[in-house]
């Protein structure tokens, strides 16, 4: 390793550290860190890594509950499901990789997301994503629409993981920076959950899976520039992913996880071998010491420094007990894969790595995660929030037709159906699928128990970008909504906070914003958070997207037969309509499409009736009484009818009257929050109504299942084949502008 | 009965099938290794779906070559009851052992829904519960499941009753709408000439339990266990008795 | 020695990718464009193979795996390259 | 004219097709198989183009829509073959 740059406070500035950051790293080390130190350090102390502008805020959430085997800090959240069982989940962003390869960028987001939950010793059984694009006439859209569900689908049914449900929505926000927010939920059993501490000084480091090769190599494309002479050759390459690699890493893992032999096993995600060295010892207190000659190489000449920070996917480090190295590769010989030992747990505490014989790296570890550099950035209310919160429902004229307004939102990207996306995923195989996409959370079945698990995903990033609190408190609220209109009560939840650069104060104020939200709607609900991710930098052009922090929830059904789904079910069966409507219409999807206009303030939503509406949707729903079950959300009441009937297997349509208490369009398209729509058996509807009466649920009986119609009252009536016909095609059509 | 299904590296639907077959159908079913030439006395073979090998190059082109494969061909040529589905009937076709090819969709994407089949001969060991023109509603979920033949294999096929089911509409029309794949002539599953092969590209191993969307799938495992304990109860004799039907 | 081999659809086999590129190339302005046919480019390396023998090893190959002769066919070119990457 | 386009996973980039194409090959006996590197091979007819413009053409529709730039590269060629089909 001769004739090396000298690293100087350049370099580290050109990998993207600060000064202050540099002389951390010297007073750590004692000198000046080696080039490839620099990496590993650049790498560890990246906000991707090391959380620097997010972990003083995050401490404020909810993590614990009697139920929490595992919380934030491991691979992946896990909760207790009864029967010996846990559901280990989260959700994780691939919002740059996408918009650069939209196929590739979405299928290794789906990989590394697999990745962490089967790490956990988790079988995956779903998967879910949320997706944010730009506005849907935007010329690159309808390529990444096309690319990242093509993307997802080709990975997650190629390693045999269901995919079951997610959301999608466009907004000009996303034009030049798209979200893809990936997330997975395993089931493992209590005694066979791994960690990633290493331990036993001795033991031998284990590397499988793909061969390493320049891809996506942190920070390197300048740096490597300088002192390369071939330049071409070493830039970071994208990141393709090998599915098939995967569902074999997967089999092979889940499989060494049954035998005794494993003590610690990490993915290789980002930073590669770096990260997940350093974190494995710094987990277990203990160091690692690895050679770099022995890492499966995909290509001839690469440097020690390309090595440590390759972030090609489908690879695992793992730490077993000594002697038991025949084993470990006995069990990845059978399902054709490489598995090296590479190095061995120490007791000195460093991180060391050897290339060529010399020692390129050493670095004590408990410092590099200890003394990691925490910012508490400066955080200002945006300056136009309060011009964009002015609405004045005054100046808006009523529309002279609703059933009109009804079909273009119907027909709009944001609430048509979503079944061109999610007939493109494979959401069956393994049979767990109950209740697949197309309702407000998919329900799974637990095989061998009669217990189901509930999962959805949500997020209005409208009413985030409007306030991002409230946004915030929402998100959470409606996540819990879904779960509790499928009969199933929360056991965690997963956040996905997708905001632009801290550096700016406005953005800072809306992360802090939103963590107080998520906090304080998990505080009265007593929802857990069990894991998450934080994906920052979220800008183009000077321009943040709308703060979107994504709320993915796992419930529990005690009896999984007794699920709910939005769709109606009989003819003849009362239509109930729980919670209070309110005439107000900020940052609703009707004011956006009817009226083009992003403004106002987000619905009002109070707490404590949330949490009854749930609680008495869920008692309902065990004990029998309930036909089907739907959330009203976007769109309002008005909408979330016709998509009870249009979910309905029989395509039955309804007969509804509403009290005419508010302008017309407030009261069928506004968004009020805590709202549910039931169809209950005519016998039954009674004792729900005492029911709701004695648990203060306001519970009001609008019309009637079954007719060939959807009918609101004098304001529409309109054949469910026409609606469906404008829902049904909508985004297909949409989208097929230029491939 | 002794049913074996296969695992080839990338099948994702083997735990599916064990599941109908063992947990539904309560019949005997072990999962027989790849590289392990030996089917361990088993009664029926089943090719399940999934990636094997990645289907990085062609559906089910790699799998073929697989020791496990060798044993299912001279198993076949036994008249041993062979059935694939889905990637199980891209691999039966690249052996050979069926006529005819899956490619790519029409649409060019993965489609995953429920699609109606209509049952074109019950007078096989796969369709014997079914009646002929009958309707199952069973789901589909392949990217490359579009049928070809040329026309003279079709031709045949059709005379001498291998096509064993169509896509259809809910009427049971097999119309262009109602085909998800563009498969000729709306193709949905086939058999050998000999009628002991099987393959269909829906899933019926995902269509035999009420809670997780139907059992009309149970027709044609109910159908084949039938065939086997006839066979059994003849004492392994003539293995020909609900062939193709030469009309 | 560098095999190049070429498999491409057999003519009247569906290429469903085919139409939809040429849809697209027509939709981007270019009206020149008539039928487009996709199919597969493959670059095989061999160690130490030459001359005939290596063909016949080619052909084999494609026989048996890279091509599927129902719908495929295929084509096949070795260059002699003293083992450089192309 | 006929355009013949070459299109092929840009070295470095991980090329899992030709990764599993490699492995079968070998598991078949054809030990002598190096690196496999899978692409795509398509033929554009062109009605009425020719020479140095049809080229420029031919790059265009590459690069706009037939490669993907950001994993893959390209090449082609162009042959007079007076319309007839290859
Ligand atoms: N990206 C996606 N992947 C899979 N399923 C999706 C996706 N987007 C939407 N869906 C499904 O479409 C249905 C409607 O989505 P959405 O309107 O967001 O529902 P909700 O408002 O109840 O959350 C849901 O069942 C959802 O799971
Ligand atoms: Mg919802």
């Amino acid at each position: 390793m001769s004739e090396r740059p000298p690293v100087t406070v350049r370099t580290a500035e050109e990998h993207g550290l600060t000064a202050e950051e540099w002389e951390k790293i010297v007073s750590i080390l004692g000198r000046p860190p080696t080039f490839e130190e620099l990496g590993v350090f650049s790498a560890m102390w990246s906000e991707h890594c090391s959380y620097k502008s997010s972990r003083a805020h995050l401490k404020s959430l909810p993590t614990s509950a009697l139920h929490v085997i595992q919380g934030p800090g491991e691979n992946a959240g896990a909760v207790d499901i009864g029967d010996g069982l846990a559901a280990v989940f989260k959700i994780e962003s691939h919002n740059h990789p996408s918009f650069i390869e939209p196929y590739q960028g979405a299928a290794t987001g789906v990989g590394g997301i697999l990745r962490d939950v089967f790490t956990m010793g988790a079988r995956p059984i779903a998967n879910l994503n949320s997706l944010r694009f730009g506005a849907i006439d935007h010329p690159r859209t309808p390529q990444l629409v096309k690319g990242v569900v093509a993307g997802i689908g080709g990975y997650g049914n190629c390693v045999g993981v269901a995919t079951v449900g997610g959301e999608v929505y466009f907004d000009a926000g996303y034009d030049q920076n798209i979200l893809v927010n990936a997330f997975t939920l395993g089931i493992a059993r209590h005694e066979r959950i791994f960690r990633a501490a290493a331990s036993g000084v001795g033991n031998p480091v284990i590397y499988v899976g793909s061969r390493t090769g320049r891809d996506g190599i942190h920070g390197a494309s300048m740096a490597s520039a300088e002192f390369a002479e071939d330049s071409e050759e070493k830039r970071p390459t994208v990141q393709v992913g090998d599915p098939f690699t995967e569902k074999l890493l997967l089999e092979a893992c889940l499989e060494l996880m049954e035998s005794d032999c494993l003590v610690a096993i990490q993915d290789m995600g980002a930073a590669g071998l770096t990260s997940s060295s350093v974190e494995m010892a710094g987990r277990g207190g203990l160091g690692i010491e690895i050679d770099l000659d022995r890492v499966p190489q995909r290509e001839e000449g690469m440097s020690a420094y390309e090595i440590l920070l390759s972030e090609s996917q489908e690879r695992m480090l793992l730490v077993a007990q000594a002697g038991r190295e025949p084993d470990v590769k006995r069990i990845f010989d059978k399902w054709d894969l490489q598995a090296a030992v590479i190095g061995r747990v120490t007791d000195d505490g460093l991180f060391r790595a050897r290339w060529h014989g010399e020692e390129a790296v050493r670095i004590p570890v408990q410092p590099v995660s200890m003394q990691a550099p925490l910012y508490r950035r400066p955080a200002e209310e945006p300056k136009n929030l309060n011009e964009m919160q002015e609405l004045s429902l005054a100046s808006l004229p009523e529309p002279r037709d609703c059933e009109e307004a009804l079909k273009k939102l119907l027909g709009s990207p944001n609430l048509c159906s979503k079944r061109w996306v999610y007939e493109q995923y494979d959401s069956l195989v393994r049979g767990h699928t109950v209740i697949g996409p197309g309702s407000d959370a998919a329900v799974l079945r637990i095989k061998g128990s009669a217990r189901g698990l509930a999962v959805t995903v949500d997020c209005n990033s409208r009413y985030c970008l409007l306030d991002p609190y409230v946004g915030a408190v929402i998100a959470v609220c409606e996540a819990s909504r879904n779960l509790a209109v499928s009969g199933a009560r929360p056991l965690g939840l997963s956040d996905c906070l997708n905001f632009g650069n801290p550096e700016k104060p406005p953005v800072m104020w809306q992360f802090q914003q939103a963590i107080a939200g998520i906090r304080d709607a998990c505080l009265s609900l007593a929802i857990p958070v069990v894991s998450g991710n934080v994906s920052f930098y979220n800008d183009t052009d000077g321009r943040s997207i709308p703060p979107t922090p994504t709320i993915a929830m796992v419930g529990l059904i005690d009896d999984v037969s007794r699920c709910l789904a939005q769709g109606f079910r009989r003819a003849g069966d009362v239509i109930v309509l729980l919670g209070r409507s309110r005439e107000e219409l900020g940052g609703s999807e009707f004011l956006a499409t009817i009226h083009g206009q992003v403004r106002g303030t987000p619905p009002w939503i109070d707490l404590g009736l949330e949490k009854r509406v749930q609680g008495f949707v869920r008692a309902a729903a065990a004990d029998g009484w309930l036909r089907s079950a739907h959330d009203v959300s976007e769109g309002g009441v008005a909408v979330a009818l016709a998509e009870c009937c249009l979910a309905s297997p029989d395509r039955l349509g309804a007969r509804v009257d509403l009290e005419p208490s508010m302008r017309s369009d407030a009261l069928l398209f506004g968004e009020s929050q805590s709202r549910v729509l039931l169809s209950v058996d005519r016998q039954q509807w009674p004792r729900l109504r005492d029911r709701a009466q004695r648990d203060g649920v306001p519970a009001e009986a609008i019309g009637e299942v079954g007719s060939p119609h959807l009918e609101i009252g004098d304001w529409i009536d309109v054949p469910l084949d026409e609606l469906a016909a404008i829902w049904d095609g909508a985004l297909e059509r949409a989208l097929r502008v230029v491939a | 009965m002794k049913w074996g299904v296969l695992v080839f590296p990338g099948s994702n639907d083997d735990q599916d099938a064990l599941w109908a077959l063992s947990s539904v159908h309560r019949q005997e079913a072990i999962p027989l290794w790849h590289k392990d030439p030996d089917l361990r006395g088993v009664d029926a073979v089943v090719v399940p779906g999934g990636f094997s090998y990645g289907d990085y190059l062609r559906c089910g082109a790699m799998a073929r070559f697989s020791p496990v494969m060798q044993s299912v061909r001279a198993f076949a040529a036994a008249g041993g009851i062979v059935l694939g589905m889905c990637n199980g009937f891209q691999i039966l076709c690249e052996a050979g052992l069926l006529p005819g090819a899956l490619v790519r969709n029409r649409s060019l994407t993965f489609v995953c829904k429920r699609v109606w089949l209509r049952v074109e001969n019950d007078r096989t060991a796969l369709t014997r519960c079914c009646r002929e023109g009958e309707r199952l509603q069973i789901p589909i979920k392949h990217g490359e499941g579009c049928y070809f033949a040329d026309e003279s294999t079709l031709r045949d096929l059709e005379a001498r009753g291998q096509v064993l089911f169509r896509y259809v509409d809910a009427a049971g029309e097999a119309t262009p709408e109602a085909n998800p794949n563009g498969a000729l002539r709306s193709i949905a599953g086939v058999m050998n000439a000999s009628g002991n092969v099987f393959g269909m590209m829906p899933h019926p191993e995902h269509a035999v339990e009420a809670i997780v969307g139907g059992e009309d799938g149970r027709k044609l495992f109910q159908s084949l266990i039938e065939e086997l304990e006839e066979r059994a109860a003849r004492g392994g004799g003539s293995r020909r008795r609900t062939t193709g039907r030469a009309t | 020695m560098l095999a190049k081999i070429y498999v491409t659809p057999k003519r009247g086999v569906l290429d469903p990718q085919g139409k939809a590129v040429a849809q697209a190339l027509h939709a981007l302005g270019f009206a020149e464009v008539g039928d487009v046919r996709i199919g597969k480019y493959i670059e095989v390396r061999l160690e130490g193979a030459a001359g005939e023998e290596a063909a016949g090893r080619v052909r084999e190959m494609c026989e048996k795996l890279l091509a599927n002769q129902v719908i495929e066919d295929f084509r096949f070119e070795t260059v002699d390259d003293g083992g450089k990457r192309s």
